[in-house]
């Protein structure tokens, strides 16, 4: 009983040293456990997959550094889709930090990868305030919200930028947020626009997502990391995500087994406890 | 007159006289806005239901009011999280260690942020009358101003004018997690005897929640926002849910007419009630599509 | 990872320094914590005096006047400038005007948001609850959401003691409320755990290929 | 006239937007722009006007925040009380991160013909708050860092208070963390495959009724709770009924 006594109480910096274990362990030596993909994920990766080779898709990197270890591997899962499929891509932000930089960096690495150019087969329209006025702007006109791109080149002299005005010239739209833009790319430009769009969104914010998808108002959710190792794994593109997944999955063994720990120890003392008294 | 009921007569008269200027001259110039356009109604039409519920709402509040000031008792159950309060700094007094009061993390475009600081201004009045030491950490410097206006304000009605110091109320840091990487080491450092949080949380809810329980203080919380909510109750001794948080200054201030508004609210609460199940059932037999419709004002 | 500049292997240690002595708090409170926490502190209170001259005081409040002639601006700059006489003991109270109207602001526009864009739509989509398909599952759904929408009112209801039919319904209403805030707390967890990871990759493969790379 | 003004003014400036609401106040503003000739007042709402001059006032305070800041910890370092270097280190960096962003970028202003008479034009790309600035560096490579980690400290702390909390003591806490760990199980595919061997359909039906239905009926009882008590203590406020921040305890 005093062991179970000294469980209960024990101190939470063993707790820490678990967590941390958990999640380190796994990277360091790879066991794989298999990612299953769920229908809604499958829904998003069949809508870019049914697109018509060197078409435009619009990706948003709505994000802010912090949700990151999230959402990062959504796009470049993303992006590695779109440029095996030879489209092109449209990438901007309707969000002031982190989102038009780590736009920059991860389009510029993957499409090294590719061969691709930019100007030609990609283009980075950094961000503007205001979400409102860009989101309705853009169906007008892009040259109008975005004069220039996010390193200050006139649209003009972009080529790919000649033959995507507005949302007519967008296949699609993939929009991967930690926030409610979400809601108002569903709410503005799928309802009054008429573009179809998917998204790809952090954990907290997936469940209210259901919803549009389920409404038909939304094609496609991934949630969280798991969402995003669902992409990679139906690209085929190992990344940060799948490889996150078994430290996910120890991490929340490990909490489940301390919440078990603690009860048994909580039960073994009350009864202890009670027969005392 | 039920409105206006505690403000002295002077200022009922200003205030009066005021709102009907404002009015007459919403009035004077609807008619005559809508003397020159006439395809466009000033009054927004499709708002009407919510004029009626603001004020069905508003008089079932000021009513309340009008009662508890004419000397009518009005009950109020007991609210445990919030009779924690006087215990939790009860006992930091005995112990001689400060008082933590973190009034949300919003600015003061949230309204649980006033809620918080009003429930300040009680929790100030019993440092003072103990001479326990209060820290109030805040995150936007509007806070900081309305904060030293309240804590110093229960410190002269106590008669502790001399023991206030304004940095009680301090500015500590502009961002979320910045503001809690120094709370929190303020805390393992200082070691308070009651942290009491209340207002608008967010992610760091459980880094404060859970650090303050390191470092042994009695915890009470209070949040409107049902996504933090759990952590507070997982992590600290009593919390303070959702319409408590709003109510907790009035009960806390114990004057009946603060009590009228809490009252008020009860009593729109039952008609909410009651229109749901009259609003289910209606539907459930296909023919509420009406009633429904009068709740559709997006 | 070939060829890293030396600033990019500054920026790198830099960060590892950083995330290592944050989490060093998880331990104990020490002075690689407490100098981290302070430049964090002054960074942020600085990065906010940043931001709101840029797209507060230049943006809203000196361009409009300057450039567009926006005089009436001299309203609200003056009502600002009053805040400063809570650094004079004696005029402080006139601070209180300031204070005032921002407070009153908020609280008219929660008077109406509250009462027309959280209460009437809440009820309507309760109400639509019970639009079901007819089957089983989906009917079981909508009792679940309409006993649970009415019993956690009832919790809340402050006027009377929780005895008889209100206790027993209130105590339905704290039952659903440990169950919804159980599945939020666990649905939680995943996306902090992933937090946690993206760190641990951070160090394990970017700083990680800096250390190679140097030693 | 210490109390009438403020409350007033409470009342006035909530009393706008309860208003503008139920009117289609941009006639009111287009009046007020023909009449007053404030061209810029076209098309404008009567909220988005009030709302600026909120964000100004607020925007003003933060002189005070700075005041603040300076003087706790200018306090400490006079005094040469314990951990006062570090109290320096807070003080040096809201100047280091403040300054800089707040210097013109442009040479046409006026201050700007001060500033780059004494530096050189090639500093330019370093002040403001664009990509190139010293207030963006600052941002990404010290701030961001510790966001990021103090954010990620949360699995520690959320693993921690599950193992404290989560003590079947009674009916409530036993539903509390039972569903708990059911959803942490859901949510991994580790988990979900364990939760098929009971029934192929348990991981839909958890999403249905628990995240769906308990949730979110839970969700909407606080959410109505909640906003009666908002609006309650908003009608106080303007009322001048609840005045503890300005001066009436």
């Amino acid at each position: 009983m005093e062991f179970w006594r000294k469980i209960m109480n024990i101190d939470r910096r063993w707790v820490y040293l678990l967590i941390a274990l958990s999640v380190t362990f796994p990277m360091i030596v790879v066991i794989k456990f298999p990612v299953e993909v769920t229908p809604v994920a499958r829904q998003l990766y069949d809508a870019i997959d049914k697109l018509p080779d060197s078409s435009v898709v619009m990706l948003t990197f709505d994000y802010y550094p912090n949700a990151a270890a999230e959402t990062e591997p959504m796009s470049i899962a993303a992006l590695h889709h779109m440029f095996k499929k030879d489209m092109r891509v449209v990438t901007l932000s309707n969000i002031p930090l982190g989102g038009p930089t780590i736009a920059e960096r991860i389009t510029r690495e993957i499409a090294a990868e590719y061969d691709k150019v930019y100007g030609v087969d990609y283009v980075n329209l950094g961000y503007k305030a205001n979400y409102n006025a860009v989101m309705h702007g853009l169906a007008n006109s892009i040259e109008s919200i975005f004069p220039s791109d996010y390193t200050n080149t006139p649209l003009k002299d972009l080529p790919l930028m000649d033959s995507v005005k507005n949302y007519d010239d967008i296949g699609f739209i993939y929009v991967v947020a930690d926030n409610a833009t979400v809601d108002y790319w569903i709410q503005i430009v799928n309802a009054q626009y008429g573009v179809p769009i998917g998204s790809g969104v952090t954990a907290v914010v997936a469940p209210k997502m259901y919803s549009f998808v389920n409404s038909g108002q939304m094609t496609g959710l991934l949630g969280g990391m798991k969402g995003a190792a669902e992409y990679e794994k139906m690209v085929g593109e190992e990344g940060k995500a799948i490889r996150g997944m078994d430290a996910q999955s120890m991490a929340h063994l490990a909490i489940i087994f301390l919440v078990i720990l603690g009860n048994i120890g909580f039960f073994a003392t009350r009864k202890k406890e009670g027969k005392e008294s | 007159m039920v409105i206006f009921t505690s403000v002295n007569k002077r200022q009922m008269s200003t205030i009066l006289r005021i709102s009907i200027l404002a009015l007459l001259f919403i009035m004077a110039f609807s008619i005559s806005a809508f003397a020159q356009t006439v395809d466009e109604s000033v009054f927004r039409l499709d708002r009407f239901t919510v004029l009626i519920f603001v004020l069905v709402f508003s008089s079932a509040v000021l009513l309340y009011t009008n009662w508890a000031r004419k000397g009518k008792e009005l009950f109020v159950r007991k609210i445990p999280g919030i009779d924690a309060v006087e215990e939790a700094v009860g006992r930091a007094t005995e112990m001689g260690k400060p008082v933590l009061f973190i009034p949300g993390i919003s600015d003061v475009e949230d309204i649980e942020t006033i809620a918080g600081l009003s429930i300040l201004g009680r929790v100030a009045k019993i440092t003072a009358r103990y001479d326990t030491p209060l820290s109030v950490p805040v995150r936007y410097p509007m806070i900081l101003a309305a904060g030293q206006e309240v804590v110093e304000q229960a410190y002269i009605e106590v008669g502790k004018a001399d023991a206030y110091d304004r940095d009680m109320v301090k500015y500590v840091a502009g961002e979320q997690f910045a503001f809690t990487a120094t709370v929190n080491g303020w805390m393992m450092r200082e070691r308070p005897a009651a942290n009491i949080y209340m207002g608008a949380f967010f992610a760091e809810s459980l880094l404060l929640a859970e650090s303050g329980n390191a470092a042994g203080a009695i915890q009470i919380a209070g949040t409107a926002r049902p996504e933090q909510l759990p952590f507070f109750i997982a992590a600290c001794d009593y919390t303070l849910m959702g319409e408590e948080l709003y109510a907790a200054s009035s009960y806390l201030s114990r004057e009946p007419l603060l009590l009228g508004g809490i009252k008020g609210q009860d009593f729109v609460k039952v008609i909410i009630i009651i229109c749901i199940i009259i609003g289910v059932l209606l539907v459930s037999f296909n023919i509420g599509d009406w009633f429904v419709n009068i709740f559709r004002v997006m | 990872m070939e060829g890293i500049s030396f600033l990019e292997h500054f920026q790198l240690w830099l960060r590892a320094y950083l995330i290592l002595s944050l989490f060093s708090f998880l331990y104990r409170d020490n002075r690689f914590y407490r100098l981290s926490e302070h430049i964090f502190a002054g960074l942020s209170a600085g990065y906010y005096v940043g931001l709101i001259w840029q797209t507060v005081i230049i943006q809203q409040l000196v361009n409009p006047m300057v450039d567009n002639g926006e005089w009436w601006l001299v309203f609200p700059g003056l009502l600002g400038v009053l805040m400063f006489t809570r650094l004079i003991p004696k005029w402080s109270w006139v601070s209180r005007v300031s204070l005032a109207f921002v407070i009153g602001n908020t609280a008219g526009i929660y008077l109406i948001s509250s009462l027309h864009g959280l209460i009437l739509p809440q009820m309507l989509s309760t109400m639509n609850a019970v639009n079901t398909d007819g089957s089983f599952s989906s009917i079981l759904l909508a009792l679940v959401v309409i006993i649970g929408v009415i019993s956690t009112l009832v919790y809340f209801y402050f006027s009377k003691e929780h005895k008889g039919i209100l206790g027993v319904t209130a105590r339905v209403g704290i039952w659903f409320i440990m169950i919804a805030f159980g599945a939020h707390f666990g649905y939680t967890v995943m996306a902090r755990v992933s937090l946690l990871i993206g760190r641990v990759q951070f160090l394990y493969y970017d700083w990680g290929a800096s250390i190679r790379q140097i030693f | 006239m210490k109390k009438t003004v403020p409350v007033v003014v409470a009342f006035l400036a909530g009393f706008v937007m309860v208003i503008s609401f139920f009117f289609n106040t941009e006639q009111i503003m287009n009046w007020l722009s023909v009449t007053f000739g404030m061209d810029s007042l076209h098309g404008k709402t009567m909220e988005g006007f009030v709302l600026q001059w909120v964000t100004i006032v607020s925007g003003f305070t933060l002189v005070l925040g700075v005041f603040s800041i300076v003087r706790v910890n200018a306090r400490a370092v006079a005094k040469k009380s314990e951990g006062w270097f570090y109290k320096l280190l807070t003080v040096v960096s809201v100047f280091a991160m403040a300054i800089p962003a707040m210097l013109p970028v442009s040479k046409d202003t006026v201050g700007g013909k001060i500033v780059f008479g004494i530096f050189p034009d090639s500093w330019r790309a370093l002040f403001g708050t664009g990509p190139t600035s010293i207030y963006d560096w600052l941002f990404t490579y010290l701030d961001q860092p510790m966001m990021e980690t103090m954010f990620a400290m949360l699995a520690f702390f959320i693993a921690s208070a599950a193992y404290r909390a989560f003590r079947a003591r009674n009916a409530e806490a036993t539903l509390l963390l039972l569903t708990a760990v059911i959803v942490m199980l859901w949510r991994v595919p580790m988990g979900e495959a364990f939760l098929r061997l009971f029934s192929d359909s348990l991981p839909n039906y958890i999403d249905l009724f628990i995240m769906n239905g308990f949730n979110v009926a839970v969700q909407r009882g606080i959410i109505i709770g909640a906003a009666l008590g908002a609006a309650s203590m908003s009608l106080r406020i303007m009322l001048g009924i609840e005045r503890t921040y300005m001066g009436k305890g």
